[in-house]
C-alpha cells in the first residue's frame, strides 16, 4: 500500500491536552460540554420512560382512589421516609465528591464516593426489607395475592375490592423495582468511578466522569422524591 | 466531469485504510458503523419484503389456501414488526444520517463514536432476538400489540419479540442522542443554524422524537410482558385494567415513529432537488422551521389511530383538530420543493427520479391523510385497507423513495464508485409503477369495506386484490434491481470524482471515499446553504479543503 | 370474475349518504391538489430543463407565498374537520326511542339479543326505516362491529358496553365483519344484517319468540334471590329498582352517577363502586356467577321496570355531574 | 461548577437541611386531613426538592448556557402532553 501522507491531521496544540482527549474532540472543553449535554438528553429518555408509568399510575389512581388509598396505607410510610433521607445524603455526598476532584482533595474525594455507594446499599437494604414484608402479607401480585376484607380509608364499612388493590401492587413493585434497578446500575457506575478515583485519573482539570455519573445519581433521587408521597402516603389521614 | 479518466493513484481512505474483521467490528468510525448498518438493514428489508410477497400470494384468492389462518396471523405481524422496527425506523438516520452528518457539519466524527457503535451492536442483538422469535414459533398478535389479546388470549412467543422491540429501542434512541450532541457540538466554524444541509435539519427533528418517543413504548412494552409473565392486571379489563391505556400510551411513540420514518426522506428530498435543479431551495427557514414543527404537533395527535376503540367523543374531537395541524408543515414543504424547481435547470438523473416518485406518491399519501383525520369517514375506513394503502403510501411510497433517491446520490461517496445511469433510472420507474400498481387498489378495497388482517374475504373483493398482488411482483423485482448494481458497481463501477453531480455542500468538497477523519484540515465555511449560483457560475470559494 | 365486482359499497342506511358526501367532497378536494401538484412537476421538468448554457434563476423564497400556502390549506383543513365531526356526533348519539338488541361478541361469532327476545348467531334481522341501537360488549378480546353498507364501525371492549345505531334505508342484506384483530379466525367472523321490509320483519318476530328479553331477566332476577333484597316497597336492604333506569343516583361518597347499563353492568359484577346513599355494601359480588347473556337479561328487566323521566336526548346517556369510575358506555 | 473561587460546600448543605425539611414535612402532612388538598400538598412539596436537586445539585443554576435549561423544560411540556391528553380522554369519556 502506498504509504500515504499521515492520516491523523497533526493540529499544532495536539500534544499538550491531557491523554484523556479523545481525537474527534477540537478541546476539551467541548468534550466535557458534550458529556454534560449528552448525559443530559439520556436523562431526558429517562424522564419519559418513567413517565409512561407515572401516567398509567395517574389514571388508577384516579379510577380507583379508595383501593389504592387501603393499599398504599398496608405499606409503612416510616420505611419509605427513612429512604428518602438516604437517598437525600448520598446526592449530598456525590456533590461532595465532585467539590473534592475540584480542590484535587484526595481523601474527600474517596470518602464521599464510598459513603455515597453505602448510602446506596441501605436504601436497598430498606427496600428488600419492605419487599419482605410484601412478600409475607401475601401482597405480591399473581396467584398468591389476596387483599380481603381491609376497610378504605375514611369509609370504615366499605371493603376495597382485591382486583383493585392488586393493581396498586403491581404498579408499586414495577415503579420501585424499576427504581432500584437504576440505584444497582448507579452502584455500578460508582464502583467504577472509585476505581478511577483511586488511580488518581481526576485532576481539577479534568473529572467528567465524576460530573455525568452525579447527573444520573441525581436524576434517581429526584425519581424517588416523586415515588415516595405518590405511593406511600395516599390517604393517610385518619 | 470525470475527466481523470485514467485510474487515479489508489488513495487512501476509510475503506483501504484498514482490513480485517476486526477493522470492521470494532469500528468507532462513523461511515463504517454507517455501513455495517447499510448491511443489516438490507437484511432485513429482504425478509419482511419475503413475508409481504407471501401475504400478497395469499389474498390473490378470496378463501385462504396458500396458508393456514394462525400462519398468516403470523406472517403480517412479523411483516410489520420487522419492517417498522428493524428497517424504517434505522434506516436512511442509521445509514446516511451515520455516514454523512459529521462530513457535513464539518466534524472528524459523531460526538459519541463508542455509542455509536454500541447502538449498532444493540440493533444486531435485538435482530437476532427477532430472528430467533421467528424461526422457533413467531408472534401472532400484529405490530401493535393491542391487549388483552397480546397479554391474555395470544399463545406465541409476545415476550420474546416484546423483548427484541424493547432492545432496538434503544439502539434508536442512542442514535438520536449522538446526532443531537454532534448537531449542537461539533459544527465546524462558520457552520451556523442557518447554513446547516436539511439533511441535518430533518435528522435534528428526528432525534427529538427518537429520544422522547422511544422510552414511552420501551415502558409499555415491559409492562405487557410483566403482565403477561406475571399475570398483573395492569391492561387487562378482568383484573380491572383498561386495554385503552396500553392502546394511549402505544400510539404515544407510534404515530411519532411514522414522523421518525418520513423525516429523514424528506431531508434527502430537500439535498436531491436543490442539486438537480441547480438552484437554492425555495423558502429555506420555512423547509427547516417545518420539520421542527413536524417532531413537536407529532406528538399531539396520537388518538386519532383510536377514534372507534372506545375513547370519550370529545377526546377523538380534540385530537381530529390537532392531526389536521400536523397536515400544515407537511404541505408547506411539499409546496416548497415544488417552487424550488420553477425556473431551475433541471437534470433527470436518478436520484432526481426518485425525489419525483416521493413528491408524487408523498403528497397522495399526505392527502389520504386527510380522509382518516375526519371523523365522519375515520369511522368507516380505520382498519380498512384505505389505512394500509394509506401508511404504505407515506411509508413505502415517500420513506423508500427517499431512502433508495439517497443511497443513489451519496453512492459515489461512500463507495467510490459509479453505479450504472440506465439500469438505475429503469429501477426506479419499475419501482414507481410497481407501488401505484400494488397499493392503488387498496384504496377502492378499503372503502369498500374489506378488513385489514384478513386472510379469507368475500369474493367481490378478489379482482383489487389480484392487481394488488401483481404489482406486489412488480415492486419486488423493481427493490431487487439496485441490490445488483449497486454490488456490481462495487467492484466494475467507474470510479466516482470527488463531486459528480457538482452539489452543494461540505460532503462533497472531501475526497470519494473520504479518509477516516473526513477533511486534512477543519474547513471553514464561509458561504451559504445550496449555493448553486456560485458553483455554476465558477466564482466559488473552496473551503481551504485539499481535493 | 367479474360477474360480482362493485368500485362503491352499497348504500343502505342514512349514516352512508353522510359520509359518502363528506368523502366525495374531499376525493374533489385532494384530486384537485394532486393535479396542480403533478401538473407544476410536469411543465416544471419539461419547460425548465438543463440546457446547454442557460443557467438556473435563483430565488430565495417570498414569504407571502409561504403564508398563503399555509393559511388557505388550514381553511381547507378546517371546513373538512367541522364537516367530519358534525357527521361523526350524528353518528355517535343513539336516538332514545331507538328498539335495543344486545350483542356479545365472543372469539370469532357475534351474538345477538334482540330485546323483544330474539337470538342470533352470526346474523342481524332489522325492520327497514326504524332506528336499532346496538349495547355490546366482548366476552374476551377486543372486536369491532363493523357493517360497510351502513359506514358504522365500533369497537367492543370487554369489561364493558359500547354503543352504536343505524337507521337502515334499503332492504337487503349486508355483509357485518369484525374489524379489530382478534385471533386465528379474526377474518371467520363475519355475518349478515339482513334488512327486511316491516311486514317480513313482523313475520319473522312472530317465529321464534321466546319472550321478550325482559321475561328471561325476571326468571333470572327471581332465581339469583336479586328479589329478597331488591323489593318493590322501600323495606329491602337493597334500593328499589322501579323506574330508577336512567335517573340519577345519590351515591354514598357524595357523586351522582346516572343509572345507564353500564352502572347497572358494574353495580351487579362489582357492587362495592358505586354503593347508594343510604344503604349498607352487603351486595356479594356475581362476578363469574352471571354469563353475558343472563347479564344482558338483568339489565333489559331492570329497564323494563318503568322507564326513568326522559333522558336527555343529545347524548346516548344522561349526563352524570361527576367523572366517575369504572366503565361506562362511551 | 469550577469556580474555584467561594467554597460551594456551605449551599450544599443548606440545600441538603432544606430537602429533609421537605421530606419531613411531606410525611406530617399526610397526616392531617386535608381533603383534596392533600395530594396538592406532597406533589407542591415533592416538586420544591426536585428543583432545587436540579439547580443546585446538578448546577442548572450557574450553567454556562441556556441549551441545558431547554432539554428540561421541554422534557417536562412532552410528559406534560402525554398526561393531559390521555386524562382529556379518561376525564371526558362517561360524559356521553
Amino acid at each position: 500500500m502506498l504509504d500515504s501522507q499521515a492520516a491523523v491531521p497533526t493540529s499544532s496544540h495536539e500534544d499538550i491536552h491531557s491523554p484523556a482527549l479523545l481525537h474527534h474532540f477540537a478541546t476539551e472543553e467541548q468534550q466535557r460540554n458534550a458529556s454534560s449535554f449528552g448525559m443530559w438528553i439520556f436523562l431526558a429518555t429517562e424522564v419519559m420512560f418513567f413517565g409512561g408509568l407515572f401516567c398509567s399510575y395517574l389514571i388508577y389512581r384516579l379510577w380507583y382512589f379508595g383501593d389504592f388509598g387501603a393499599a398504599s396505607k398496608s405499606i409503612d410510610a416510616t420505611l419509605g421516609a427513612t429512604n428518602t433521607a438516604v437517598l437525600i445524603c448520598s446526592s449530598l455526598t456525590v456533590v461532595l465528591a465532585i467539590w473534592g476532584a475540584q480542590i484535587a482533595n484526595r481523601k474527600l474525594m474517596i470518602g464521599s464516593l464510598i459513603l455515597t455507594m453505602l448510602f446506596g446499599l441501605a436504601f436497598l437494604g430498606i427496600k428488600g426489607k419492605e419487599y419482605k414484608d410484601k412478600f409475607e402479607e401475601h401482597h405480591v401480585p399473581g396467584a398468591s395475592f389476596s387483599f380481603e376484607k381491609v376497610p378504605i380509608p375514611g369509609h370504615p364499612d366499605q371493603y376495597a375490592n382485591p382486583r383493585h388493590a392488586q393493581i396498586f401492587f403491581a404498579l408499586y413493585f414495577i415503579m420501585t423495582g424499576l427504581h432500584a434497578l437504576h440505584m444497582v446500575v448507579g452502584l455500578g457506575i460508582f464502583t467504577w468511578l472509585l476505581t478511577m478515583a483511586w488511580k488518581g485519573r481526576f485532576t481539577p482539570e479534568y473529572h467528567t466522569p465524576l460530573e455525568v455519573g452525579g447527573l444520573y445519581w441525581h436524576f434517581v433521587d429526584i425519581v424517588w422524591i416523586y415515588l415516595f408521597p405518590l405511593l406511600y402516603l395516599i390517604d393517610r389521614h385518619p | 466531469m470525470a475527466t481523470a479518466l485514467a485510474a487515479p493513484v489508489e488513495r487512501e481512505n476509510y475503506l483501504n485504510k484498514e482490513y480485517g474483521v476486526a477493522s470492521w467490528l470494532l469500528t468507532t468510525d462513523h461511515k463504517r458503523i454507517a455501513l455495517l448498518y447499510l448491511i443489516s438493514i438490507t437484511f432485513f428489508f429482504f425478509i419482511g419484503g419475503f413475508f409481504a410477497l407471501l401475504i400478497r400470494l395469499e389474498l390473490l384468492t378470496p378463501a385462504g389456501d396458500l396458508v393456514q389462518a394462525d400462519t398468516y396471523n403470523k406472517l403480517f405481524t412479523m411483516h410489520g414488526q420487522v419492517m417498522v422496527f428493524f428497517f424504517l425506523i434505522p434506516s436512511i438516520p442509521a445509514v446516511l444520517g451515520n455516514f454523512l452528518i459529521p462530513i457535513m457539519i464539518g466534524a472528524k466524527d459523531l460526538a459519541f463514536p463508542r455509542i455509536n457503535l454500541l447502538s449498532w451492536y444493540l440493533y444486531i442483538i435485538a435482530g437476532i432476538m427477532m430472528l430467533h422469535c421467528m424461526l422457533t414459533g413467531g408472534v401472532d398478535t400484529g405490530w401493535t400489540f393491542y391487549t388483552p389479546f397480546s397479554t391474555a388470549f395470544s399463545n406465541t412467543k409476545v415476550i420474546e419479540a416484546g423483548l427484541a422491540i424493547f432492545v432496538s429501542g434503544f439502539s434508536s434512541i442512542l442514535t438520536g442522542l449522538n446526532f443531537v450532541v454532534t448537531v449542537h457540538r461539533m459544527r465546524a466554524p462558520g457552520m451556523t443554524w442557518s447554513r446547516l444541509p436539511l439533511f441535518v435539519w430533518s435528522h435534528y427533528a428526528t432525534s427529538i422524537i427518537q429520544i422522547l418517543g422511544t422510552p414511552v413504548i420501551a415502558i409499555t412494552l415491559v409492562l405487557v410482558v410483566a403482565e403477561r409473565a406475571l399475570h398483573l392486571g395492569i391492561f387487562d379489563p378482568k383484573l380491572g385494567g383498561d386495554p385503552l391505556l396500553f392502546q394511549h400510551l402505544f400510539w404515544f411513540y407510534s404515530h411519532p415513529a411514522v414522523y421518525i420514518m418520513i423525516l429523514p426522506s424528506m431531508g434527502v428530498i430537500s439535498e436531491i432537488i436543490p442539486c438537480f435543479s441547480r438552484k437554492r431551495i425555495f423558502g429555506y427557514h420555512f423547509v427547516a422551521l417545518s420539520s421542527l414543527a413536524i417532531a413537536v404537533f407529532g406528538f399531539l395527535v396520537w388518538a386519532h389511530h383510536m377514534f372507534v376503540a372506545g375513547i370519550s367523543v370529545y377526546a377523538a374531537l380534540i385530537f381530529s383538530l390537532l392531526s389536521y395541524s400536523v397536515a400544515v408543515p407537511s404541505a408547506v414543504k411539499v409546496f416548497n420543493w415544488t417552487a424550488t424547481m420553477y425556473k431551475g435547470s433541471i437534470h433527470y438523473d436518478a436520484p432526481m427520479l426518485y425525489a419525483y416518485g416521493f413528491l408524487g406518491l408523498f403528497t397522495m399519501g399526505g392527502l389520504t391523510g386527510l380522509f382518516l383525520a375526519a371523523l365522519g369517514i375515520d369511522v368507516h375506513v380505520t382498519d380498512t385497507y384505505f389505512v394500509i394503502a394509506h401508511f404504505h403510501y407515506i411509508m413505502v411510497g415517500g420513506a423508500v423513495m427517499g431512502y433508495l433517491g439517497g443511497l443513489h446520490f451519496w453512492w459515489p461517496k461512500i463507495s467510490g464508485k459509479l453505479y450504472p445511469e440506465g439500469w438505475a433510472r429503469l429501477a426506479a420507474l419499475i419501482v414507481f409503477i410497481g407501488f401505484n400498481l400494488t397499493f392503488f387498489p387498496q384504496f377502492i378495497l378499503g372503502y369498500l369495506g374489506m378488513p385489514r388482517r384478513y386472510f379469507q374475504y368475500p369474493g367481490e373483493f378478489q379482482v383489487l386484490n389480484v392487481l394488488s398482488t401483481a404489482g406486489a411482483t412488480v415492486l419486488g423485482v423493481g427493490y431487487l434491481l439496485p441490490m445488483i448494481y449497486f454490488l456490481w458497481s462495487m467492484r466494475y463501477g467507474k470510479p466516482a470524482p470527488d463531486n459528480p453531480w457538482k452539489a452543494a455542500g461540505l460532503e462533497w468538497q472531501t475526497q470519494s471515499p473520504p479518509t477516516t477523519f473526513n477533511f486534512e484540515q477543519e474547513p471553514v465555511v464561509t458561504w451559504e446553504a445550496y449555493n448553486y449560483d456560485e458553483i455554476d457560475t465558477g466564482h466559488k470559494e473552496e473551503a481551504h479543503v485539499v481535493g | 370474475m367479474f360477474d360480482n365486482f362493485p368500485l362503491w359499497p352499497a348504500r343502505a342506511s342514512t349514516a352512508a349518504g353522510n359520509v359518502d358526501a363528506l368523502y366525495i367532497f374531499l376525493l374533489i378536494v385532494s384530486g384537485m391538489m394532486t393535479l396542480l401538484i403533478f401538473a407544476a412537476l410536469v411543465i416544471f421538468a419539461a419547460r425548465y430543463r438543463h440546457r446547454k448554457g442557460v443557467l438556473a434563476e435563483q430565488i430565495e423564497g417570498s414569504i407571502p407565498l409561504e403564508i398563503t400556502w399555509s393559511i388557505i390549506p388550514l381553511g381547507v383543513f378546517m371546513v373538512i374537520f367541522a364537516w367530519g365531526a358534525v357527521v361523526y356526533f350524528k353518528e355517535r348519539t343513539p336516538p332514545r326511542d331507538a328498539s335495543e338488541v344486545y350483542v356479545v361478541a365472543k372469539q370469532w361469532m357475534w351474538k345477538l339479543q334482540h330485546a323483544e327476545g330474539q337470538r342470533e348467531i352470526n346474523s342481524l334481522h332489522i325492520p327497514v326505516g326504524r332506528d336499532v341501537k346496538l349495547i355490546m360488549t366482548s366476552q374476551d378480546v377486543i372486536h369491532s362491529f363493523f357493517v360497510p353498507a351502513f359506514r358504522q364501525k365500533q369497537d367492543v371492549l370487554p369489561g364493558r358496553y359500547t354503543v352504536t345505531w343505524f337507521h337502515p334505508t334499503k332492504a337487503g342484506t349486508y355483509h357485518l365483519f369484525c374489524a379489530e384483530y382478534c385471533g386465528t379466525q379474526h377474518s371467520g367472523m363475519i355475518g349478515d344484517i339482513v334488512v327486511l321490509e316491516p311486514a317480513q320483519y313482523e313475520a319473522w318476530m312472530n317465529g321464534g319468540n321466546t319472550g321478550p328479553l325482559s321475561a328471561t331477566g325476571e326468571k333470572i332476577f327471581a332465581e339469583l334471590g336479586c328479589a329478597t333484597c331488591h323489593r318493590a316497597d322501600t323495606q329491602g336492604r337493597g334500593p328499589t329498582l322501579q323506574g330508577m333506569f336512567g335517573r340519577p343516583v345519590q351515591l354514598q361518597d357524595g357523586r351522582t352517577v346516572t343509572a345507564d347499563e353500564n352502572y347497572i353492568r358494574e353495580s351487579i359484577l362489582d357492587p362495592g363502586s358505586k354503593v347508594v346513599s343510604g344503604f349498607k355494601p352487603v351486595m356479594p359480588t356475581f362476578q363469574g356467577l352471571v354469563s353475558e347473556e343472563q347479564l344482558s337479561a338483568l339489565v333489559a328487566y331492570v329497564k323494563s321496570m318503568g322507564e326513568g323521566p326522559a333522558m336527555k336526548t343529545n347524548t346516548a346517556l344522561a349526563q352524570p355531574t361527576a367523572p366517575t369510575k369504572g366503565n361506562q358506555v362511551q | 461548577m469550577s469556580d474555584h473561587a467561594k467554597s460551594p460546600v456551605k449551599s450544599y448543605f443548606a440545600v441538603w437541611g432544606a430537602l429533609l425539611l421537605g421530606t419531613y414535612l411531606t410525611y406530617k402532612a399526610a397526616f392531617i386531613e386535608l381533603g383534596a388538598f392533600n395530594s396538592a400538598v406532597a406533589l407542591i412539596i415533592a416538586t420544591t426538592k426536585a428543583l432545587l436537586v436540579a439547580l443546585f445539585f446538578m448546577h442548572l443554576k450557574g450553567a454556562s448556557e441556556k441549551l441545558l435549561k431547554l432539554v428540561v423544560i421541554s422534557t417536562i411540556f412532552f410528559l406534560f402532553i402525554l398526561m393531559a391528553l390521555s386524562m382529556a380522554d379518561y376525564a371526558t369519556r362517561w360524559w356521553s
